[in-house]
């Protein structure tokens, strides 16, 4: 099972011509994803690895019921394409573009809310259930099947974590990027009530960094949902930039303390008070995910 | 992008904003011209892309414009916080009866705008938050509603007006909430608005920080994107900006370099672990090119403070052997000599690893390994 | 019965302090509208006829529980007014003001649907239900209580053939004005819709006039849905300005002939095609009743 | 508010649709001094503000500055419509491959926007609707979400293009829709949309017409709204328009006035049922003043063609006596002697048709009797 992808989901790639949408369109279609059909205005009527390519969303979803999008288009496009894709009927979007301005970002997804489309990114590797589907950027071969979840607010990162897991023998259910920015779409929150409902996922690490409160808002979740022994989820956490300065942005658009809000430790407690075990080096998450089996 | 506050100023000015009347100079006779124009007494503000010029004595008055040219003087020698004032800012000092706060922002949780107001202007808006939080009033902004008229004259009621002021305190809180769509403000605020002894409202202090993603629609900010003295960057920062590298001074001796914002977060908090202190954060990125390597290796290998550079590469799809050959390549151009320890692992790593073994440099396939390798290194020294 | 307003309804009055605001509070007030509190901003403490004056519609629908609005806010303010009354939970809103531009219109319409709202107008005199209640500018006196629903485009001649039906011994449910703009909140298949859940309503007058094709487009309702002899309503209808030339607004912004499109000819048709009498004279209509009953 | 063609594509020029290269002239000599500055041959069209000039031969062909000036002393003598052409717009005569149309107006039924695009152009859209319907492509604007990049290129790929002509096109529509938003277009349209034998796309003729209601936004416009000859309106409709009264010129006899839109339609109506022929539609609206009546009176009582007056008054709130009194004062001061009908109903009405009656008026209380008695009167003459 695993959340939101599946072996079955219909796929197109906007951007597909493009040096980065052809090149992870390869590597997609390699690792079993069913993509169905390539988006590039002006290009339609071309074909990238075999797939058809489109001069628009709608055509892709009319002639093969695609449900889902990988967005590989250049910033200042990105937005229109989000919004093109959603107007057509995907219900999922996976928005890989880095550097979309904040104010578009908003503006897609109050659409989606309204749509009732689920964004990951911007500005996300992708999601991948191992073995089933792949929608992102990702290196596949870190990644085994298994029953652990995974949401991150950062890519290599999770490559590492995933790693980790799957040398401990900790298999993957659903690994998701929620994405590096400030404003993102699918939130800590929204993944752990997905994973909570799926049967394959037993356990899940929640990666998160400096930056917003979207790390206090699981804590809260988990604290008045999840907390109880009876839970189904056992829950670790991993919060990267301890070391980080008051006010600058470390990589990620999102990454930031800004005075006393955002702070690794404020999430750190946040996570213990609700009883998350926190992982102090990726090393440790599998020892904790163990300790609590 | 932080724009400086006579900038900011001048954008409010443009929507309708009462500012306090004012000019900018760089030099003392140019400040002395300008207040000989305007009405004493005169406030002379330090123009400098960071917070607390006030204590730092940036901002000082004057009642007569040969005054005004002295503090001038005095202003322009400074420094603050590393960053060389070279603009002064003079203006007419306004009667206050009353100092306010109003800013627009972006609120991450609920993925919308927020517009933020507090009856207690003139210090930091974080600081109210945490000592007066029933000050503080916030209305979130519908993105497909925008902030309208009566949002902001229920705002201007709850932080205590009525009235024809309510009304007028609404006008300014809603022009300031158009200038702030207009031009992708990460953050805009008038900190203080004053409420004057006349009954106006007017902005005494103003900032206004564009989302550097947004950039691109403001040509004559972006052209100064990398200019010194220009933005709130250092000159280490600006060099990393242009080569598509993020990169952040720290305060300690280990020089770290990774790709992807998350790990090199992580790589710093794995050296504090093992007691090292961080040197800088410095992320090449997913898909770095040669040159970008290249580029963050100069970074890193002329700052002196350096005693051991950790490099932490996890190839994923790029090819470790390509990254060796390319860190050799760097090395050998900088010309450095000081211990370097490398993580790396991915596509062809064990290939990647012989070539760095061969030149010396320290190679491990645990990134806590080679942290504490890297602070063992710099300890021992 | 009636539609959409009763003796219960809870009326904000948005422009009160105004003239035409304060005028017909007044009026209002005297036919036994349940006007709660009016709005004006910067008003806020004071009183108007005795009713208590806000800053804000929110205030008065928190103190009140108020579900309905009249709003007599000038063009340039009224639609910040009309988004004012549907963000503060006011259900349904009669838009009296005239000359608000078309964008703003069709701005607060969207908003209306997403939030649920009812908007009458605008450039409408308002609703009455006869004896129940009066939101509008109309001389109450020409209505009676009885079974006829009147929907209108046209202000006078509603009054006009009110009056008619009055004296011939036609009461009426409900009557209201739809606004003489080109975009306008409720239409005729909206109100007819309304009228066929209302016990009280055994007969619907529809008062068109030329420009646009709201009447088409009630003709087609009604012969989908309304035709068969069984259908609780009999409608007659009446269409204003067979005598207007081509491209030319005939006082009403909504009224004006384009091309071939929203001619009084063509409205006519249609009405007659779905088994709609319809009457060659405003004086015709009571004896079209008549004959249908 | 109509405006001039020229001004149409200038503000198209303005949000980067090509335009032929241009001039405005309104003399022979300027036209030929503006035609020294383009390429021939060149395309002199009149400037007023009603559609068929070209018919009315207002448009016309010069391959030399001299043909332009001697056909713009033609065109610049010319009437079309009652209206005076005071202004040529010469401009470059473009090669067509393909004429379409694109536009943006308001759709009524559907309470927003539409965009309407047309592989055939260069003829009324209504004409193309009656007679290739399945050549016209319209899309609903969403109010929340515009007109967007895809929008624009779906209806550029279904009037035929692909690839890049396709983005190209796409471009042009997206840009027209700004601008008719920006403007608050009730109708705005690019008609022909030129694609050049060169592949590049052109806005030929271009037509804007402002939403009348939002003409305050554009104070440039509004000042002018009132002027001879700068709108589409009569001089007759003009002074109506400054008294704020709704008047359109007929072709009958019959001099009409009423209180509501609804009830003068339906009166014009009953006059024509009646076998009457209506000169004018004249509506005081609700809450005329007695200035208002007056200005409406003098409008009525100038026009010669009148044979009687019909006044439908449906007093509602208003008092009927002081409507008579009204009437009574504005008919000595214009000095009127043709016979009036008048129907007056409504509060006081037993005192206001007293006062008429007293002064030799007809007072009806029916609206249909008085139109019959209007007819009667204007057959008697």
């Amino acid at each position: 099972m695993g959340i939101i992808i599946n072996r079955d989901t219909k796929v197109v790639v906007q951007g597909i011509t493009g040096l980065q949408g052809s090149f992870h369109t390869r590597l997609m279609l390699d690792y079993g994803t069913l993509i169905v059909a390539g988006v590039t205005p002006g290009k339609g009527g071309t074909e990238v690895h075999g797939i058809p390519v489109y001069d628009s969303v709608s055509e892709a979803v009319e002639r093969y019921g695609a449900t889902a999008s990988m967005i590989f288009v250049p910033a200042p496009f990105a937005s229109e394409a989000a919004l093109e894709a959603m107007e057509a009927n995907i219900k999922t979007v996976v928005l890989i573009t880095e550097h979309i301005p904040v104010r578009n970002t908003i503006q897609i997804l109050a659409y989606a809310k309204r749509q009732g489309v689920r964004v990951i990114g911007p500005n996300t590797p992708g999601i991948i259930t191992p073995e089933d589907c792949k929608l992102g950027i990702m290196p596949a071969h870190v990644f085994a099947r298994g029953e652990v979840g995974i949401a991150s607010r950062s890519g290599t990162l999770t490559y590492e974590i995933a790693a980790e897991l799957t040398k401990a023998g900790f298999g993957q259910s659903t690994c998701l990027g929620l994405g590096g920015d400030p404003i993102v779409g699918l939130s800590f929150v929204d993944t752990l009530k997905m994973f909570e409902q799926d049967k394959q996922t037993r356990a899940v690490v929640l990666i998160g960094e400096i930056g917003g409160n979207a790390e206090e808002q699981a804590a809260e979740y988990i604290s008045f949902n999840l907390k109880s022994k009876s839970s189904p989820l056992r829950i670790v956490a991993f919060v990267a930039g301890r070391a980080a300065p008051i006010g600058k942005r470390m990589g990620h658009a999102g990454a930031i303390v800004m005075g006393k809000t955002g702070t690794a430790k404020s999430k750190i407690e946040a996570f213990r008070k609700a009883g998350v075990k926190v992982a102090e080096k990726p090393s440790d998450i599998p020892k904790l995910l163990a300790e609590k089996i | 992008m932080k724009l400086f506050e006579y900038e900011a100023k001048n954008i409010l000015a443009k929507y309708g904003i009462p500012i306090p009347d004012g000019a900018l100079a760089s030099s003392p006779t140019e400040a002395r011209e300008a207040a000989i124009h305007l009405h004493p007494p005169y406030v002379i503000k330090a123009q400098v892309l960071v917070a607390g010029r006030g204590k730092a004595g940036g901002i000082k008055f004057a009642s007569s414009p040969e005054e005004a040219a002295k503090h001038a003087k005095q202003i322009l020698k400074m420094n603050i916080k590393n960053l060389r004032v070279n603009e002064v800012w003079i203006e007419e000092k306004i009667d206050v009866k009353k100092e306010l706060y109003f800013g627009i922002t972006t609120d991450r949780a609920h993925r919308c705008y927020v517009a933020v107001a507090s009856a207690v202007g003139g210090m930091e808006i974080e600081e109210v938050a945490t000592k007066d939080p029933e000050k503080i009033v916030k209305t979130l902004i519908d993105p497909d509603l925008g902030f309208r008229s009566y949002h902001a004259r229920a705002m201007a009621r709850k932080v205590g007006y009525s009235g024809k002021l309510m009304i007028k305190l609404g006008k300014v809180f809603a022009k300031l909430s158009v200038a702030a769509m207009d031009y992708d403000a990460e953050l805009m605020e008038m900190n203080p608005l004053v409420e004057t002894t006349g009954g106006s409202f007017v902005a005494v202090d103003a900032r206004l920080i564009i989302d550097d993603n947004a950039i691109f629609r403001y040509p004559q900010y972006e052209k100064r994107l990398f200019s010194e003295g220009q933005t709130e960057l250092t000159p280490e920062e600006i060099s990393a900006r242009r080569a598509g590298l993020a990169y952040v001074l720290l305060e300690g001796d280990i020089g770290i370099m990774g790709n992807g914002a998350g790990l090199v977060m992580a790589t710093l908090d794995a050296v504090q672990y093992y007691g090292g202190s961080p040197a800088n954060f410095l992320d090449v990125g997913g898909g770095a090119s040669k040159e970008q390597i290249t580029s963050a290796f100069k970074i890193l290998l002329t700052d002196r403070r350096t005693s051991v550079v950790l490099i932490n590469i996890l190839g994923g799809i790029t090819r470790c052997d390509n990254v060796a050959r390319g860190i050799l390549e760097a090395k050998k151009m900088v010309d450095f000599t000081k211990p370097i320890v490398i993580r790396l692992v991915g596509t062809n790593e064990t290939e990647g690893r012989r070539i760095l073994t061969e030149a010396g440099i320290h190679v491990l396939d645990s990134m806590e390994e080679a942290a504490k390798m890297a602070v063992e290194v710099s300890k021992g020294r």
